[in-house]
């Protein structure tokens, strides 16, 4: 069987499985799960963009998805009355103070020799900066989060059109990518993971704790979206007549709707983003990112610029993690910090990125499918093992009693049976990169 | 005597609270990096790991209290621990057998294991949960205190007051004794040199007589002592509940690489940078400077760098600031 | 060309280039040579900016180029080999070698989304270079192979090919000889004759196969512990004694004259 | 397929009629090794004829798809390296052959790691013969120079006492005055009764010394003879060894 | 024909410990209303778990679609967390016109969402509990107190209407700083409290999270000697860890002098579940309420039954207690009224959020006692 067929082959298995949820349970089940598929798969894709194009380990994945996430929210929702006056422009002063603090740093730190001299300068700018910093911050945040707290305390948005903020989220991300790559970049390996977990942990915990921002874990549940409200669709006369016309159920007609929307906007991005990192990989610089993967000494030596093509890499693995953050907000209706779990959105998408074959971009948008379908789908079949376990069992026993009640843990067995089955068998990944 | 007072209220909140996280998390890093080290991947089960050993030491104890065993002032759970740790080397030897050994064999990147770790990460995490139940446990008998802290401030006559816990105790002298072991173990005797040999180049190692199926078998029978040892003396101390396990993986990578992935003294460096970068720097000196500054140089506000909001954030960012000047970590550990 | 003017390096305590002041002239090939450890190697990647030298200076046709980085390095038209290959093990053998040339159009991000065909047409010319470039080395039956895959000789090869991708003006070569079967040394050899003759290019050779040194070398450096030991041609440095002593040994010099005079004769004046 | 040297009589090594490769196309294709006790022999031939092939098969680092490997009358095919070890073979790889991140002294405690007795004399000698070693003992050996290293990689094979001894390239890379110290070495411990089996490019040189030498080309034998036999075929040496 | 209700709550990830009694607590309703046979017709009530998993927005949207559309449940109870809750509201719930009655998600932000009469809570509001608890530190002589609250919605919710009410009434919060549920080690937080200082410290967290930590570490270092609990904290869990350590700890918990609390305590004990655990009788009530508009419906259609929710939970009618569900339902089956107040006295108010009334709990010998009804 040639390489494409066997391609052709897997997606459309991965196909046929989400087409029989559609069959089994329902087309609204099947397409919830197409869509953050989509998602999925472009997350997978930013981080194949850097794992396997560079070799960069980036375990930050869910602060860059967190980061669109924040864009969403600062593009889309209306401003909150009054913030602006109350303390939004002394915040902004405060941060613009901040970025001049860290400038002059930099600054300082590139003038000076190495020594001690360096610190004697640098260590109190840097603590003055941040004593000045949080002087001016912190009563314009407080004003700020006084203001309605239960409903509101944050800044707000611009209230523009939300599809805006996709790539606003990719720029925030790709900037905060570029002033991480720039510190981070020289360090391999593991240390570069557990660098970039460490600032994606700060970026939540920015998230989380200021409130003005984004509320914080009080979550900002109303962003809105750039398809009709199913609730809408239902009550709209035109769309009500058509689904009489076709004989289906207007509630799940509209759901349907509404997902086949969302899934055509994604379906667009994803394109885009394939077409484009597609061209890149089978290019000359394709090839010089897999010999600075391979070694990045001799790629040196060979006249490659091992440093600015990290930085331009991971700059482009973060934005396309950040569309796809702004993506899944936008999806979600909602940024709830306390979501953004390594395990969820670091861990997951790497899976899917192995799974899928490191280094593919085919591979990335499979593997993005196949293991979120099984991330909601082992459930019911962890449920079902569990059934079949205690079926032979003494009704009313304690230990059958016990099973039953831990079916929930289940889920996670069956998944790691599974990711450990397909790596068995195919621990290249289901369609292996060069 | 303010001076005495601001020194015990600082090695109240911050020293012993400091030492004995540091030395928790550097016990939690000590298997991993083991297996980083030799076997050559981050191994994302240890925490899982850690709460499987220290489940079963537990399921052993309550065999023993059943049976009116007790370990005088000491936890009983420390004289189920060799049982524990039995029950968890057979355990991690037969997930090496049934997983890791083919994927071993069949020369797949470190990143494939790493996966294939996650993938036992989760049948673990159902396993466990599934067994013990996901609740809080506190397993800990015998006496709590060495001294507590009213019985400090008896002796003493200070206004402030030191509370010394018995696990915070046998948890120091262990660390200190494993550590002195652990690295005799590897720098000095033969099977430590062939685990070293192995690690460095399989090939080679072969080529000298090491039997690689051997260094395989006492790394995770380490690494799964070493996890159970950590489960338990935390659980101890603080108590067991396996998500709260599985969440202390992180800080435990943490501590491994930022004192140098695959060094074990890295490990205990890298567990005191990380418990002392979250407690000191978040700590409030206002009781502190209370006693040590006349009253009118006293602070108004807390005196805290950062606020403990940003607890994890400062751990975090200390870790950066190590590796960047440090890239390889503290002890200079391994890259892949 | 290229002229190092006191140059340290230092690992710790330990001086494994102790002082080194030499001059490596344009258009000429010239051996290094040495006792293992004498730093030679240390020396190269000094000059090619893997490391940063402790103190000293490197100079390029007059251009200090001291701890430039190796791509800037590249692009002014200085190559390396290094003495343990360092292939691209899990790319082919033909990608190894159209890898190397720079500023390649389709290296720039843009350009692989806007400038397809400009891209295409520049492939087919690397592609050319390189099919010449692997028979000459005798490795055309490997070009779809993943390097990792080589022979250990062949790696050599591979090594020497990717300084022929590329006009280079200065070439260092890190025993590209060694594990290299003597017959096709010779070839190499002839190769990078021609490569001086024709194109002028500038060698630094390092190699530890006198015949070689001998044949190629308009001169020879000696370093032995750090420092430069001496200086000359070939046939000098053959029958000095402190070299002799130091570095090629008694023996050498009984098998060069068993294997026939004519092997020094070649390039004795 | 060529008479197997040495007559009726089976070598004290050998491996014969080897074929199989790595997977792909068969890298050996019928060749056929073999060593009397004492002896030394050596294999030259063309970059990628698969000389090191040939070694590893013989240390059964290859499945060998046909042929068998013998040595002192028993078929070792079926052992793995390590068993190949314990009956006292010891190789050097032609890369890769040292320890990089343990010391130079621990790279050579590893060569001594099956052997329960006193190695202490072993490493003297070692040490007496590449000075240098003793110097750099306590250095990592990945931060050796690449002749150091060679060195390092023959000392550890040393370490084994091995009473075979295969050897690739172990010249590769080192100064002519420590090369002529190797091969002096070799002579001295092949007359000690150990079997050497090396590769080398430094052909000449290598079959000065050697008793019996083989030519491999694409897997197969070429020619075959003793050192000096070799060593006067003109087509030999003009194809194979540099003139 | 059966009723099928979905309980989808997070049975994995950071909330597990607190979900099993809480759809233990659910099933038990659905039982008591399956086994009185007098529900619609003698129809059954199916429970149908799901796992939300807390913090995946996208998983719990996966499951409580497959909930609504598979499953075909005629309601659900949960989702637990606030942010999976907000997700399946606006995605799954509105659009597919499915009632959601959620035992324990207090924030009030979830009422900005339009819900169209499909949302409901049988958690109190925080901002009424703070004002209570204020009180009562207010009443028991606290003057100066810390709060170290879990960081999350609720947390962070609960700890502000803490602090702003006991301000108000002349109190002084020193600090209320947060702490992450399922960390390992509470020494910084708590060492920043104890530096702040205070009369007494507000754990206001879950009594088998980061709040038991925090009152771990309290308790080992010595820097409080005063607990005050809000209702997420008083677990039996808590007690049976600290004990009489934890003598003279006291807060409030939701629950009034009526005797639902005490008879759901019993039944809860009778069928072998944990009956302190946090937001178990919300969970029953929350169970029983849906169960019962269905009845005055007399038809577990969404549409039909969600304008009867309030009707049930609200006087006037005749008062329902844990364990009197048949009795309710043969009420209504006859046309009559009732006013549910179940284990938590669950009243709704606004747009269906439980009004809240409290009883004042101290801890004497390591057990709870109810001392006083606010
Ligand atoms: N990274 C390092 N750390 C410490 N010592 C080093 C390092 N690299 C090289 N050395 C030492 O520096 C000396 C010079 O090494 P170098 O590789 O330059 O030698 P060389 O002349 O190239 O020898 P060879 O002919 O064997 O290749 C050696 O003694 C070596 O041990
Ligand atoms: N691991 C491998 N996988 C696949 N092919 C290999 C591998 N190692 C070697 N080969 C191939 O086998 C052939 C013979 O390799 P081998 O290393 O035996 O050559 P050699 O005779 O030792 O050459 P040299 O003198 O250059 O060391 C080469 O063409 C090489 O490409
Ligand atoms: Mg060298
Ligand atoms: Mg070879």
């Amino acid at each position: 069987m040639s390489v494409a067929t066997r391609n052709v082959l897997l997606f459309v298995a991965v196909g046929a499985l989400i087409v029989s949820t559609g069959l089994t349970q329902s087309w609204n089940a099947a397409l919830a799960i197409v869509n953050m598929g989509l998602l999925s798969a472009i997350m997978a894709l930013g981080v194949n963009i850097q794992w396997g194009y560079a070799g960069l380990y980036n375990v930050g994945t869910m602060g860059f998805v967190a980061l669109g996430g924040l864009a969403a929210v600062l593009v889309s929702i209306p401003p909150t009355e009054g913030a602006w006056q109350a303390g939004g422009f002394r915040i902004l002063v405060a941060l613009v103070f901040g970025a001049l603090i860290i400038a002059a740093a930099a600054w300082v730190y590139k003038m000076l020799p190495r020594g001690r001299w360096r610190f004697v300068a640098l260590a109190p700018l840097l603590v003055a900066g941040f004593v000045v910093y949080r002087l001016i911050l912190d009563p314009a945040a407080a004003a700020v989060e006084a203001i309605n707290p239960a409903l509101q305390g944050n800044i707000g948005g611009l209230g523009l059109p939300v599809l805006l903020s996709w790539p606003v989220g990719g720029l925030l991300a790709a900037g905060a990518g570029w002033l991480i790559g720039k510190t981070a970049l020289g360090l391999r390996s593991d240390y570069l993971a557990i660098a970039t977990l460490g600032i994606a942990e700060i970026v939540i915990a920015v998230l989380k704790n200021e409130d003005w921002l984004g509320r914080g874990v009080k979550n900002i549940v109303d962003i809105p979206r750039p398809v009709p409200y199913e609730i809408d669709l239902q009550q709209s006369q035109g769309f009500l007549s058509f689904v009489s016309g076709i004989g289906a159920d207007p509630a799940a007609a509209s759901g349907i709707v509404v997902k086949l929307l969302y899934a055509g906007l994604f379906l667009a991005v994803l394109l885009i983003l394939i077409w484009l990192s597609q061209a890149a990989l089978n290019s000359p610089w394709g090839r010089m990112m897999r010999a600075i993967r391979d070694n990045e000494v001799a790629a040196a030596a060979m006249g490659k610029d091992v440093t600015r093509r990290h930085l331009q890499v991971f700059v482009l693995g973060c934005a396309v993690l950040g569309i796809a953050g702004a993506m899944l907000a936008t999806l979600e209706g909602q940024l709830t910090p306390g979501a953004y779990q390594p395990l969820r959105f670091t861990f997951l998408i790497w899976v899917m990125v192995v799974v899928g074959g490191s280094g593919s971009n085919l591979g990335a948008v499979l593997g993005g499918f196949l293991i979120w379908y099984l991330w909601v789908q082992v459930e019911p079949w962890g449920n079902g093992l569990i059934n079949l376990i205690t079926a032979g069992m003494a009704e009313g026993s304690q230990f059958k009693q016990h099973l039953i009640d831990s079916a929930a843990h289940m889920r996670l067995v069956v998944m790691g049976v599974i990711l450990i089955l397909m790596l068995r068998f195919r621990p290249q990944g289901l369609i292996p990169g060069k | 005597m303010d001076l005495l007072n601001a020194l015990v209220v600082f090695a109240n909140f911050v020293l012993l609270p400091g030492i004995t996280y540091g030395a928790q998390l550097a016990l939690g890093a000590l298997g991993a990096t083991l297996v980083y080290g030799i076997l050559r991947f981050s191994n994302f089960a240890h925490g899982d790991t850690m709460a499987f050993g220290t489940m079963a030491t537990i399921l052993v104890m309550w065999l023993l209290q059943a049976a009116g065993i007790g370990f005088g002032s000491l936890p009983t759970a420390l004289l189920a621990l060799p049982a524990g740790i039995v029950v968890a080397v057979l355990f991690v030897l037969a997930t090496d057998r049934l997983v890791y050994r083919y994927y071993r064999r069949s020369k797949v990147n470190s990143l494939t294991l790493v996966m294939v770790s996650l993938g036992v990460m989760f049948v673990m995490n159902g396993i466990v949960r599934t067994i013990i139940g996901v609740d809080d446990r506190q397993f800990a008998d015998g006496a709590r205190f060495v001294f507590t802290a009213a019985q400090f401030r008896e002796w003493t006559g200070l206004t402030e007051s030191l509370a010394l816990r018995t696990t915070q105790a046998v948890t120091l002298v262990v660390i200190v004794l494993v550590v002195a072991w652990l690295h005799w173990f590897l720098r000095r005797t033969r099977t430590g040199k062939s685990m070293r040999a192995f690690s460095d180049n399989e090939n080679l190692a072969l080529l000298s007589g090491v039997n690689p199926e051997r260094v395989v078998m006492i790394v995770w029978m380490l690494s799964a002592a070493l996890a159970t040892l950590a489960g338990v003396l935390y659980g101890l101390d603080k108590s067991f509940r396996p998500f709260t396990y599985f969440q202390l993986l992180l800080p435990i990578f943490a501590a491994a690489v930022v004192g140098g992935f695959g060094s074990p003294l890295g490990a205990v460096a890298g567990g005191f940078v990380i418990a002392f970068s979250e407690i000191f720097v978040t700590y409030s000196f206002k009781k502190v400077f209370g006693y040590l500054l006349p009253v009118d140089w006293q602070p108004d506000g807390l005196a805290q760098l950062l606020t403990t909001d940003y607890k994890v954030a400062v751990s975090f960012t200390v870790l950066v600031l190590v590796l960047l000047f440090r890239p390889t970590g503290i002890f200079r550990g391994k890259s892949a | 060309m290229i002229i190092c003017h006191d140059v340290h390096k230092h690992f710790g305590g330990f001086h494994a280039v102790d002082g080194v002041s030499l001059e490596i002239p344009a258009g000429k090939i010239t051996g290094l040579i040495g006792p293992n450890g004498a730093g030679k190697s240390t020396l190269f990647n000094v000059i090619a900016g893997l490391y940063p030298p402790t103190s000293g200076r490197v100079t390029m046709g007059g251009e200090d180029i001291t701890g430039l980085p190796p791509h800037e390095l590249f692009a002014k038209g200085l190559l390396r080999t290094f003495q343990i290959a360092r292939e691209f093990s899990s790319m082919s053998v033909l990608e190894n070698l159209m890898m190397v040339p720079g500023n390649q159009i389709g290296e720039s991000l843009w350009s692989t989304w806007t400038n397809r065909s400009g891209i295409a047409r520049e492939e087919e010319r690397l592609r050319a270079k390189a099919e010449d470039v692997l028979e000459f080395l005798t490795l055309t039956h490997l070009r779809d192979e993943r390097a990792g895959t080589m022979s250990g000789g062949q790696k050599k090869l591979l090594e020497l090919g990717r300084t022929m991708m590329v006009d280079a003006r200065a070439v260092f070569l890190d025993e590209v000889g060694a594990g290299v079967n003597r017959t096709l040394l010779k070839t190499i050899g002839d190769a990078i004759v021609r490569l001086n003759k024709e194109r002028g290019y500038t060698f630094c050779v390092v190699e530890h196969d006198m015949d070689f040194i001998a044949r190629l070398c308009d001169s020879v450096i000696v370093m032995a512990e750090g420092k430069v030991l001496a200086r000359g041609a070939p046939a000098e440095i053959i029958r000095n004694e402190q070299v002799i002593e130091a570095y090629l040994g008694t023996g050498l010099k009984n098998r060069v004259v068993a294997a026939g005079p004519a092997v020094l004769g070649a390039t004795a004046p | 397929m060529r008479e197997v040297p040495g007559g009726s009589t089976t070598p004290f090594l050998i491996g014969r009629a080897m074929t199989g490769g790595y997977g792909g196309a068969d890298i050996l294709n019928g060749c056929t090794i073999a060593v009397e006790k004492g002896e030394i022999a050596v294999i030259v031939g063309p970059n990628g004829a698969g000389k090191s092939t040939a070694m590893k098969a013989v240390f059964g680092m290859l499945r060998l798809r046909e042929g068998s490997v013998w040595l002192a009358g028993e078929d070792i095919s079926r052992l793995q390296p390590q068993e190949r070890v314990a009956k006292g073979m010891a190789f050097v790889p032609q890369t890769e052959n040292v320890f990089t991140s343990m010391t130079v002294e621990e790279n050579l405690e590893m060569g001594a790691f099956l052997r329960r007795d006193d190695f202490r004399p072993t490493m003297e000698q070692v040490y007496a013969l590449f000075p240098i070693l003793k110097q750099k003992r306590r250095q990592a050996a990945g931060e050796l120079s690449g002749g150091q290293r060679q060195q390092v990689a023959f000392g550890r094979a040393l370490m084994t006492e091995p009473s075979v001894l295969l050897l690739d390239e172990p010249t590769a890379g080192v100064s002519p005055i420590v090369m002529d110290e190797l091969f002096d070495r070799i002579i001295d411990v092949a007359r000690t009764g150990v079997t050497v089996l090396m590769v080398e490019q430094n052909a000449r040189q290598a079959l000065e010394i050697a008793n019996r030498g083989y030519v491999l080309v694409q897997g197969a034998n070429r020619f075959t003879g003793t050192g000096a036999e070799l060593l006067a075929n003109p087509e030999v040496r003009s194809t194979f060894l540099g003139g | 024909e059966d009723v099928k209700i979905g309980i989808e709550m997070g049975f994995t990830g950071p909330i597990e410990t607190l979900t099993p009694p809480m759809a233990q607590a659910a099933e038990l309703a659905m039982k008591e209303v399956s086994d009185s046979g007098l529900f619609l017709d003698g129809a059954k009530v199916v429970p149908v778990r799901n796992d939300e998993t807390c913090i995946d927005a996208g998983a719990a949207t996966a499951a409580a679609e497959r909930l609504v559309t598979s499953d075909k449940v005629s309601g659900i109870i949960g989702p637990t967390c606030s942010g999976a809750t907000s997700a399946v509201l606006t995605n799954v719930a509105i659009p597919n016109g499915m009632v959601l009655i959620s035992p324990s998600a207090t924030s009030p932000g979830l009422s900005t969402i339009d819900s169209k009469g499909l949302f409901y809570r049988t958690a109190p509001s925080d901002a009424r509990e703070g004002e209570i608890l204020a009180q009562i530190m207010t009443d028991r002589g606290v003057k100066s107190a810390v709060i170290s609250y879990t960081n999350n919605d609720y947390g962070k919710g609960i700890a502000s209407s803490i602090q702003s009410a006991f301000e108000k009434l002349g109190g002084k919060i020193t600090l209320s700083a947060p702490h992450e549920d399922g960390k390992g080690d509470y020494s910084a937080e708590v060492g920043a409290l104890a530096s702040a200082g205070g009369d007494a410290i507000v754990v206001a967290g879950y009594a088998d999270q980061g709040g038991a930590g925090i009152v771990q570490t309290v308790l080992d270092t010595g820097a409080f000697s005063k607990f005050v609990f809000p209702n997420g904290m008083w677990g039996e869990s808590l007690l049976a860890k600290f004990g009489s350590q934890l003598d003279g700890a006291f807060g409030d918990r939701p629950g009034s002098d009526s005797p639902g609390a005490a008879t759901l305590l019993e039944m809860t004990k009778a069928a072998g579940i944990d009956g302190n655990a946090t937001f178990v009788p919300e969970t029953y009530d929350a169970a029983a309420i849906m169960m019962l508009a269905m009845q005055a419906a007399g038809s577990a259609k969404p549409a039909d039954y969600k304008g009867k929710i309030m009707d049930v939970v609200n006087a006037p009618g005749e008062k329902i207690y844990p364990g009197e569900l048949a009795k309710g339902l043969k009420i209504l089956k006859e046309g009559g009224d009732i006013d549910y107040v179940g284990g938590s006295a669950v009243e709704f108010i606004g747009k269906g959020e439980s009004a809240g009334s409290y009883r004042e709990i101290v801890v004497e010998n390591g057990e709870m006692k109810t001392v006083k009804f606010h």
